[in-house]
C-alpha cells in the first residue's frame, strides 16, 4: 500500500507542477505566416547556442535583428548532424521568414531546404555557396585576414620571438585562422617562430578545455609569450590557462578567436590583448534586416573580420604598434595587403 | 554450569527445502559431538546458523546459558565460536599469517602488523603441533596444510567452541588419525568440538556423543559405546545399507588407455605430473588413490585434452591422443565425469535437455546443417532422465535447480549414454546422497561390464578400494605403486599416499 | 628500507632508469624536457585519480565503469558550486561530496540491489551526461584561480622541482593519495580486508568481515577520489566546465588500472606513460621534426598500449571476485 | 519461476503477469521513467503532458517524423545487436562505436570506388564492405583477448581512439573530397544508395531481418549454442569441447560486423558520404540498448525504437517548449536503471520477483 501511495504522490506532484507551469517564455510564433510578423529561426551546428563561439554569435545577431524588427527569434540545437533537415523543417512548417543555419556542416541541408522552400530566405553562416540560389546567402568570412591582423600584432609584441597556437580540429576555418596568424606574424617580424598544434582528432576536439590548457602551458613553458587560442572550448581552456600565468598581462599574452572574447571568457582578462574576430553577430543581423526589407541577394556575402578592441591593454600596447596594426587592418580591407594563405 | 552451546528447536528452510526441522543440540565444554548424516541431511545448515552465516527461521541458540542473536560470523566469533569450513575459506593470494590474522588483525603504527602475526602463527602452530610456515602463500600449499591453516585461524581467535565441517575429506588415513588426535587434544583443554562427517569409522573413534540428522530432521542421539557401524549407518540412511559394491571379478581385455611418462604443469606453472605412466584395460576399473593435490586433476585434464602435455605420450586405443582437443578426445570414445560438476560439467542456466547434449550437440542426430534439432534432443533427454532416475519436474527445468545427487546423475547419464570406450570419472560421488551413490557405483560397474575401461579418481579412499579392480597410488605427480584391489588395505595405501614406502 | 628494495627490485630499477633518461634529456634540452614533463603530469593527474577509483573498487570486488560519469558529475557540481558560493574550497568540497554520492549509488546498486555492476556504471554515465548537460547554465565563471604552491627547497631541484613541487594543491593531494593508497592497500588492516573481500569474499565473511559494508564503503570512498578528479578538471585544469568534457578519461583510467596491474604506483606509472605519449604527440606536431600526419602521432599512445598489453597481459591477474555480486549461499 | 502450489494461490491474471514479468517490468520501467521525467519537465516550467505529446507527435505523427524515427532506429538496432551478441559470449564490446565508424567509412568507400555496378549488387558490396571492416576491427580485440589475454574493454577503448584517428587521416588526406574545406569523402554513386519505401527506409527492414536472424542463430543453431555456453560457463564450454578462443574471435567478428553494418546502412541509406561528425555516439547508444534488451537480440528492436522515438522527438521539444534535448538521455538513464535494478520487480511482484542475474562478466579473463 505504501508503494502505491508513493506512486500516487509522484503523479499528483507531477500534475501540480504541470498546473503551475506557465507554458514557458517561448516566443510566440503562432502567426509567423502573417506578413506583419517577421520570424527568424536559427539552427545550431552540433553545438549549443551558448558555446561562446560562432553559434552564440549568430544567435545574438538573430536576437538583435528580431528586436530591431519587432519580430520573433527562436533556435533549435542540433544533437545529431543528420537532423539538420528535420530541424530546418520545424521552422519552415511554421512559415518562418528567415532561417539561419550555422556552420559549414549544414551546407547541403541548407541548400536542399532552400530549393524546397523558395519563399523562405536562408542565411548560411560559414557556408560557401558555389552556385547561387536566390534565397540562400552564404555569410562568409576571410578568417585568414583576421588571423593575419592578430598575427601582425603578435609579431610586434613578442619579446621572445616565439608565438604559439592552440587550435581545435584541423578543419578549414581553423586552418585559415592559423595560417593567417602565422603569415601576419612573419610579415611583422621575420625572426618570429610560430608553433602550431591542433587538437588530436576526436569528437571533443572543440570541447576539450583541459587539453587546451595543458597545451598552452607547454607552449608557454617553451618560451612562447603570445598564444593564439582558436578552437571553441578547447581554445578557451588555453586562454584561461595563460591568464593564470604570473606574467600574464606583463610579458605573456593571449589572443582569442571568433568574437571579442573579452565578453565571453572573462577569466581570460589578465592576458587577452585582442581577439581575431569574424563579426558573425553584425553580419547576421545585417543580412536578416536585408531579408526583412527585401534587399537581400543570393550568393555569398563576405562579412567583416578584424581584431577586437584592446580593452585593458590599450595602454600596454605602444602607439606605434597600434598604428601599424590599424594600417594592416585597413590594407586587408581594401585589398592592398594579401595574406597569401591557401589551404 | 550451563552447557557451552545449546540449540533449541531450530528450523530453517530454503526455497523448496526444509533444511532443518526443529533441531536441538547441546555441546558441553571438553566434549566432542559428532554430527552425522548423509549429504543434504542438514548438517552444514545447522552449523552455519551457529556460526552466524544464516539466521534461523525459528528456534533459539544459547551460548554459556545466554540467549544469543547470531547475525553475522563476527557476532559468533566474538562469542568464541570458530569454524573450519568444508570448502576452505582462505584467500589464495594471501600468506598463511595474513589469512590467520584476517578479521582479527593486530596493529602497529596504525598498520597491520605482519611481523607480529607471523610470530603469533608460528607460536600457535608449535603449541598445537600444526606445522606450517606462516610466510608462505596459501595457493602454494597442499590441501592438508591448508586445513591446518583453517584450524589455526580458529585457534588464533581463542575459540571455545570449534566446528569442523567434513574436515577429513581431504586427508590421508594417517592425517585423519592425526586430526582426530588433535581434536581430542582440544577437548582436553576444555574446548567444545562439533565434528561433522559421514564417515562412521571416524565417529566411533573420536566422538563422545553422536547426533544423527536425516532429511533435515534429528533422528537420534547415541554414544559410540552403545552402537556400531551398522547401527549408525541404519540411523543415518533410514534403512540398512550395503556398504560394499557388489561386482563380479574383472575380466580385463585389450589396453584402452596408455600413458607414457607424461609431464604436465599445474595452474601455478609448476610440475603437476612428473613422468607419470599408467595403463587401463577394457573391462577393468583402475582407481587412483591419493591425497588431493598430488596431480589427480592434472592427470584427468591431460587425458581429456583440457591441459597441455609438455612431454610424454597419451594413447587411446593405440591412437596418439597427446595433443588432442577435448572435442577430439571425446570423439575417440572418452567420457569424462569432471570432479567439479557445477563448474565444468553443467551449465546451470541451461535446461536439463541442453545439458544432456552439452558435448554432443554437433552430432548429426542433434544438428542438421548447423541448426539444432530440438525434438531429438528432447527425446534423448526424456529417455535419459527416465533411465538414470533423475528427479526433476521436467526436462526443461534448469540444471541449476536440481539437487547435488541429481546433477551428478545428469552428468553420469550424459557420459554413459553413448557407450564410451573409456570412462574417466573424477570424484563421481562427491556431495551426493547415499541413494545416488549406490546408483552411480552400479552404473560405473555396469559400464565396465559392458567393456569400457574405467579410470576412477576419488578422494574417498573407501570408494577407490570398494570400486576399483586395480589401485594406483599417486603421490607428487607420480604413480608410486600399483596394487591389486584385493591386496590393497587401508593402512598400506594410506602410507603410500603420504609418500611413505611400502616396505 | 633494504627490505623494501629487495621486494620491489624491478619497479625501483625501472624508476631509476626513467629518472636517469629524463635527466639525460634535461641536460640536452632542459626547456622542452621540463615542459613536456609538466604536460605529462597534468595530463596524467585526473587519470591517476580515476585509476585509483577503479583500483579501490576492483580490489574490493566491484567493477566501476561509471568513473567517467562520476567525474563529470563532480566537475559539474564543483564548478557551479564554486561559481555560486564564490569559494573554490566550497566548490572542491561539494564536488567531492558529489563524487561520494555517485560512488555510494554504485556501491548500493551493485551490492545491496545485486545489480549488474557494469549496468550500474553505465547508468551513472548516462545520468551524469544528462544532468550536467540539461542543467548547464552559461555565463558562470570561477571566483579565483587555484593557486600554485611552491614547496621550498624541493622546488629548486632541477627538473623534478618545477615538474612536481611547484604545482597546485591537487597535484600534491594526488601524489599523497597514491602513496598512501599503495601503503594502505598492502600493509594496513583496511587493505588486507579490502583485498580479501575482492579476492575471496566468503573467506572474508567467515572471518567476521562484513563483505557488503566493506564494498559499499570502499566504492563510496573511491567516489570521493572521482570527485577530486572532477574538481581538478573543472576548477584547476580547465578553469571552467564544458559539457561532456571528461572526454573518455574515466574509460581510459580503466585501461590504466589494468596496465598498472591494480597497483596504485603501477597505475600512476601507466598514467604518466599516457601523459608522456600525449605530450610527445603534440610536441612532434609542434616541432614538425618528422613528416608524419598528426593523426598517426596521436594514435601512438593507444597503439603502444595495445602492444604493451598484448605482451604483458595474462601475467597479471585481476582480483578474483571482481564483478561478481556476493551472495550468501542458500 | 513459480511452480505448482504457489502459483495456484495467485489470481490467474496476477499469475500470468508474474510469468511474464520480464516483459512487464520494462514496460512499467518506461512508464515510471516518464513519470519522473514529467516532474523534471514540470520543474522547467513546462506542461509535461504537452511535452510528451510533442515528442510523440514529432516522432510518430507524420510520415516525415516516422521516416526520421525509423532512420534513427535502424543503426541503433544494429549497434544494440552488436553489443548484445558479444554479451552473450560474456564479452563487453565497448568498441561498437569504433567498429561502426569503420563500417560506415568502408561502405562509403565501396560506394564511391566501384563504378558500373548494378544497383542491387553495388548496395550489397557496400554493405559487405562495412560488415567486413567493422568485423575485422573488432576481431583485433577478439584475437588479443583469445591469444594474448588482453581484456576486451581495454582493447576496444583503445581501438575506438585509433579508429577515429585513422579515419580522420583518411578523410583529410587520401580520400578527401577535392575542393572541399570540410574533411569528408565524395558522395557515393547512386547505385550504392539504399532506397526508402515511403516512410520506411530499406535499411530498417534489413535491420529487422538481421535482428530476427541473429535471434534465430543464438537460439536455434549450434553456433549460437556455443556462444551461449561460452558466455554462461566457460569451464563447461571447454569441457564440452568448444574451442573458446575460436568462439571469442568469431563472436567479436560477428559483433563488429553488426556494428559495421549499422555504420554501412547509415552511410548508404542516409548520409551518402562519410564525414567524421556523422555516426556520433551510435555505438555507445548500442550499449544502452543491449542492456535495456538484456542481451536478447529481438528485444533490441523495441529498445532501439524507444531510443529512436525519443531522439527523433527531442528537437521538437526544444522548438515548442525550449527544453533542451538532453532530457531524453535522462529518461533513458532512468529507464535503464529501473530495468536493471531489481527494485521495480521486487516492488511489483514482491517474493515472486525474478532474481537478478548478471549478464556481463567482470575482468576475470
Amino acid at each position: 500500500m505504501r508503494r502505491i501511495r508513493i506512486a500516487a504522490g509522484i503523479s499528483i506532484l507531477a500534475l501540480v507542477l504541470a498546473a503551475c507551469s506557465t507554458g514557458a517564455d517561448q516566443a510566440d510564433d503562432s502567426n509567423c505566416a502573417d506578413a506583419e510578423v517577421f520570424c527568424i529561426g536559427l539552427i545550431t551546428d552540433t553545438g549549443k547556442v551558448d558555446d561562446k563561439s560562432f553559434n552564440q554569435s549568430a544567435w545574438e545577431g538573430a536576437l538583435a535583428a528580431a528586436e530591431e524588427l519587432g519580430g520573433v527569434a527562436k533556435y533549435v540545437e542540433t544533437v545529431d548532424s543528420k537532423d539538420y533537415a528535420n530541424n530546418i523543417a520545424q521552422f519552415t512548417d511554421k512559415s518562418y521568414d528567415a532561417i539561419v543555419t550555422v556552420g559549414f556542416l549544414m551546407a547541403e541541408a541548407t541548400v536542399a531546404a532552400a530549393q524546397q522552400y523558395p519563399d523562405v530566405h536562408f542565411i548560411a553562416v560559414d557556408q560557401f555557396q558555389g552556385e547561387t540560389l536566390p534565397n540562400v546567402t552564404g555569410l562568409m568570412f576571410p578568417e585568414d585576414q583576421a588571423g593575419y591582423a592578430a598575427g601582425y600584432l603578435a609579431g610586434l609584441m613578442t619579446k621572445t620571438n616565439k608565438l604559439g597556437q592552440v587550435l581545435g580540429l584541423e578543419i578549414a576555418p581553423v586552418q585559415l585562422f592559423a595560417k593567417g596568424f602565422e603569415a601576419g606574424a612573419k610579415a611583422s617580424n621575420s625572426a618570429v617562430d610560430v608553433t602550431t598544434v591542433y587538437h588530436p582528432p576526436a569528437d571533443n576536439a572543440f570541447a576539450n578545455p583541459v587539453w587546451g590548457g595543458q597545451e598552452a602551458r607547454k607552449q608557454l613553458d617553451q618560451g612562447a609569450d603570445i598564444i593564439f587560442a582558436a578552437g571553441g572550448g578547447t581554445g578557451n581552456g588555453g586562454l584561461i590557462e595563460i591568464a593564470k600565468d604570473p606574467a600574464a598581462g606583463e610579458s605573456v599574452f593571449c589572443i582569442g578567436v571568433d568574437m571579442d572574447q573579452w565578453n565571453t571568457v572573462p577569466e581570460a582578462h589578465p592576458c587577452l590583448i585582442t581577439s581575431a574576430m569574424k563579426l558573425i553577430t553584425p553580419g547576421t543581423t545585417q543580412l536578416l534586416l536585408q531579408v526583412a526589407d527585401g534587399s537581400i541577394a543570393g550568393g555569398n556575402f563576405y562579412g567583416q573580420t578584424g581584431i577586437a578592441p584592446y580593452h585593458d591593454f590599450e595602454d600596454v600596447i605602444p602607439d606605434d604598434v597600434k598604428d601599424a596594426v590599424a594600417d594592416v587592418v585597413a590594407g586587408l580591407k581594401d585589398g592592398s595587403i594579401q595574406t597569401g594563405v591557401t589551404l | 554450569m550451563a552447557p557451552l552451546l545449546e540449540v533449541k528447536n531450530v528450523s530453517k528452510s530454503f526455497p523448496g527445502v526444509l533444511a532443518n526441522d526443529n533441531i536441538s543440540l547441546t555441546v558441553n565444554a571438553g566434549e566432542v559431538v559428532a554430527l552425522l548424516g548423509e549429504n543434504g541431511a542438514g548438517k552444514s545448515t545447522l552449523v552455519k546458523m551457529i556460526y552466524g552465516l544464516y539466521p534461523p527461521d525459528s528456534g533459539e541458540i544459547f551460548i554459556n546459558g545466554n540467549k544469543v542473536e547470531l547475525t553475522s560470523p563476527k557476532a559468533a566469533i566474538d562469542l568464541g565460536v570458530g569454524m573450519v569450513h568444508q570448502h576452505f575459506q582462505l584467500v589464495p593470494v594471501f600468506s598463511v599469517a595474513q589469512n590467520v590474522a584476517l578479521g582479527a588483525e593486530k596493529k602497529r603504527y596504525g598498520l597491520y602488523d605482519s611481523q607480529q602475526a607471523e610470530e603469533d602463527v608460528a607460536a600457535l602452530s608449535q603449541k598445537y603441533g600444526l606445522a606450517v610456515d606462516p610466510a608462505v602463500k596459501i595457493e602454494d600449499l597442499p590441501v592438508g596444510t591448508q586445513q591446518r591453516v583453517e584450524i589455526l585461524k580458529v585457534l588464533y581467535r581463542d575459540a571455545k567452541l570449534l566446528i569442523l565441517d567434513e574436515p577429513t575429506a581431504v586427508l590421508t588415513p594417517q592425517e585423519t588419525d592425526e586430526l582426530l588426535e588433535v581434536m581430542r587434544g582440544f577437548a582436553k583443554q576444555g574446548v567444545g568440538v562439533i565434528f561433522i562427517t559421514h564417515k562412521l569409522r571416524e565417529v566411533l573413534a573420536v566422538a563422545d556423543r553422536v547426533v544423527v540428522l536425516r532429511n533435515g530432521k534429528q533422528v537420534g542421539e547415541t554414544k559410540p559405546s552403545e552402537t556400531d557401524q551398522a547401527g549408525l549407518a541404519k540411523m543415518m540412511v533410514g534403512r540398512s545399507v550395503v556398504l560394499d559394491v557388489k561386482k563380479e571379478l574383472a575380466k580385463p581385455k585389450e589396453e584402452v588407455l596408455r600413458i607414457e611418462k607424461i609431464v604436465v604443469k599445474d595452474d601455478r606453472n609448476l610440475i603437476g605430473l612428473n613422468e607419470l605412466s599408467l595403463s587401463v584395460k577394457a573391462g577393468e576399473i583402475v582407481g587412483i588413490a591419493g591425497v588431493e593435490g598430488n596431480g589427480q586433476r592434472e592427470l584427468v585434464q591431460a587425458i581429456t585434452g583440457l591441459r597441455k602435455i609438455e612431454a610424454g605420450k597419451v594413447y587411446i586405443n593405440n591412437v596418439d591422443a597427446t595433443d588432442s582437443s577435448p572435442y577430439q578426445v571425446h570423439k575417440m570414445g572418452v567420457a569424462h565425469v569432471p570432479e567439479d560438476r557445477e563448474r565444468d560439467g553443467l551449465v546451470a542456466s541451461y535446461s536439463i535437455a541442453d545439458n544432456l547434449v552439452l558435448n554432443r550437440f554437433t552430432e548429426a542426430e542433434f544438428s542438421k546443417r548447423g541448426v539444432r534439432q530440438v525434438e531429438p534432443i528432447k527425446k534423448l533427454a526424456r529417455f535419459l532422465v527416465e533411465k538414470f532416475a533423475v528427479k526433476t519436474p521436467s526436462i526443461e527445468t534448469n540444471a541449476g535447480a536440481l539437487s547435488g545427487g541429481n546433477k551428478q546423475k545428469l552428468v553420469i547419464a550424459r557420459e554413459l549414454a553413448w557407450g564410451p570406450k573409456l570412462l574417466v570419472a573424477a570424484q563421481p560421488t562427491r556431495g551426493v546422497d547415499v541413494g545416488s551413490i549406490e546408483f552411480i557405483h552400479n552404473q560405473i560397474v555396469q559400464a565396465r561390464d559392458n567393456g569400457a575401461a574405467v579410470l576412477l579418481v576419488s578422494a574417498e579412499l573407501d570408494e577407490v578400494l570398494g570400486l576399483a579392480d586395480r589401485v594406483a597410488v599417486i603421490y607428487a605427480g607420480k604413480i608410486v605403486a600399483e596394487l591389486d584391489a584385493a591386496a590393497a588395505d587401508r593402512n598400506k595405501v594410506g602410507r603410500l599416499m603420504a609418500g611413505g614406502d611400502t616396505n | 628500507m633494504s627490505k623494501f628494495l629487495t621486494r620491489h627490485q624491478k619497479p625501483v630499477l625501472w624508476t631509476l632508469l626513467v629518472v636517469f633518461i629524463a635527466y639525460g634529456f634535461y641536460f640536452w634540452d632542459s626547456v622542452r624536457t621540463t615542459s613536456i614533463l609538466n604536460f605529462t603530469l597534468s595530463y596524467a593527474l585526473p587519470l591517476i585519480l580515476a585509476a585509483m577509483v577503479g583500483i579501490i573498487g576492483e580490489r574490493s570486488g566491484v567493477v566501476n565503469i561509471g568513473i567517467e560519469g562520476q567525474m563529470l558529475f563532480s566537475a559539474f557540481v564543483a564548478f557551479f558550486a564554486a561559481a555560486a558560493t564564490g569559494s573554490l574550497i566550497m566548490g572542491a568540497f561539494l564536488g567531492m561530496a558529489a563524487g561520494l554520492l555517485a560512488g555510494a549509488f554504485l556501491g548500493i546498486a551493485a551490492v545491496r540491489w545485486e545489480m549488474d555492476q557494469i549496468i550500474a556504471g553505465v547508468v551513472i554515465n548516462i545520468v551524469a551526461a544528462g544532468i550536467t548537460s540539461f542543467y548547464y547554465t552559461p555565463g558562470k565563471s570561477l571566483p579565483a584561480i587555484v593557486p600554485r604552491i611552491k614547496i621550498p627547497v624541493l622546488s629548486e631541484i632541477p627538473l623534478l622541482g618545477p615538474v612536481f613541487f611547484n604545482k597546485s594543491v591537487f597535484v600534491y593531494l594526488t601524489l599523497i593519495i597514491v602513496v598512501v593508497l599503495q601503503i594502505m592497500l598492502f600493509t594496513s588492516k583496511w587493505g588486507l580486508r579490502t583485498r580479501a573481500v575482492g579476492e575471496y569474499p566468503s573467506a572474508a565473511d567467515t572471518a567476521g568481515i562484513n563483505v557488503f559494508r566493506t564494498r559499499i564503503f570502499n566504492v563510496a570512498i573511491a567516489g570521493i577520489l572521482a570527485g577530486t578528479a572532477g574538481a581538478y578538471l573543472s576548477l584547476d585544469a580547465a578553469g571552467w566546465f564544458e559539457r561532456g568534457f571528461t572526454a573518455g578519461r574515466g574509460f581510459l583510467a580503466l585501461a590504466i588500472m589494468i596496465f598498472g596491474a591494480w597497483n596504485p604506483l603501477g597505475a600512476m606509472a601507466a598514467a604518466l606513460f599516457f601523459g608522456f605519449a600525449s605530450g610527445m604527440a603534440s610536441q612532434l606536431q609542434a616541432d614538425e621534426v618528422i613528416n608524419i600526419p598528426q593523426q598517426f602521432i596521436n594514435m601512438l599512445p593507444y597503439v603502444m598500449t595495445l602492444v604493451v598489453l598484448s605482451f604483458s597481459a595474462g601475467k597479471v591477474r585481476p582480483p578474483a571476485a571482481v564483478g561478481q555480486p556476493y551472495k550468501k549461499e542458500g | 519461476m513459480i511452480q505448482g502450489e504457489e502459483a495456484k494461490k495467485l489470481h490467474p491474471t496476477l499469475s500470468y503477469l508474474v510469468q511474464k514479468q520480464s516483459l512487464v517490468v520494462p514496460l512499467i520501467a518506461v512508464l515510471v521513467a516518464f513519470l519522473i521525467g514529467s516532474v523534471l519537465i514540470a520543474l522547467q516550467g513546462v506542461n509535461p503532458v504537452g511535452a510528451y505529446q510533442t515528442i510523440f507527435n514529432a516522432a510518430l505523427g507524420s510520415e516525415r517524423g516516422l521516416l526520421r524515427t525509423l532512420e534513427k532506429t535502424t543503426p541503433l538496432i544494429l549497434a544494440g545487436l552488436a553489443v548484445a551478441v558479444a554479451l552473450r559470449v560474456g564479452l563487453f564490446n565497448i568498441g561498437a562505436q569504433g567498429q561502426l565508424i569503420m563500417g560506415a567509412f568502408f561502405a562509403t568507400w565501396a560506394g564511391f570506388t566501384f563504378t558500373n555496378l548494378p544497383a542491387l549488387l553495388h548496395v550489397f558490396v557496400g554493405l559487405l564492405a562495412g560488415v567486413i571492416a567493422g568485423g575485422l576491427w573488432a576481431a583485433i580485440a577478439g584475437v588479443l583477448k583469445a591469444y594474448r589475454g588482453v581484456h576486451e574493454v581495454i582493447s576496444t577503448i583503445m581501438l575506438n581512439s585509433i579508429a577515429i584517428a585513422l579515419l580522420d587521416y583518411l578523410v583529410n588526406h587520401p580520400f578527401k573530397e577535392p575542393g572541399q574545406a570540410l574533411p569528408r569523402t565524395v558522395p557515393i554513386f547512386e547505385t550504392a544508395q539504399l532506397p526508402k519505401l515511403g516512410f520506411v527506409p530499406v535499411g530498417f527492414l534489413l535491420a529487422l531481418l538481421v535482428a530476427m536472424f541473429i535471434s534465430w542463430v543464438i537460439n536455434r543453431t549450434t553456433a549460437g549454442f556455443q556462444f551461449n555456453t561460452v558466455g554462461a560457463n566457460k569451464f563447461a564450454a571447454a569441457y564440452a569441447g568448444i574451442k573458446i578462443k575460436y568462439i571469442v574471435v568469431a563472436s567479436m567478428l560477428l559483433s563488429g560486423g553488426l556494428a559495421g553494418l549499422g555504420g554501412a546502412v547509415e552511410s548508404l541509406g542516409i548520409t551518402y558520404r562519410f564525414e567524421p561528425a556523422f555516426n556520433k555516439g551510435l555505438g555507445f547508444d548500442g550499449i544502452t540498448i543491449a542492456l535495456l534488451a538484456r542481451a536478447n537480440p529481438l528485444a533490441t528492436i523495441p529498445a532501439a525504437f524507444l531510443v529512436g522515438v525519443l531522439r527523433s522527438g527531442a528537437p521538437s521539444l526544444q522548438f515548442d517548449y525550449g527544453i533542451e534535448p538532453e532530457i531524453v538521455d535522462l529518461l533513458l538513464a532512468i529507464t535503464l536503471l529501473l530495468v536493471a535494478a531489481p527494485i521495480l520487480g521486487k516492488l511489483i511482484f514482491r517474493k515472486y520477483a525474478k532474481k537478478s542475474e548478471t549478464i556481463s562478466s567482470g575482468w576475470g579473463s
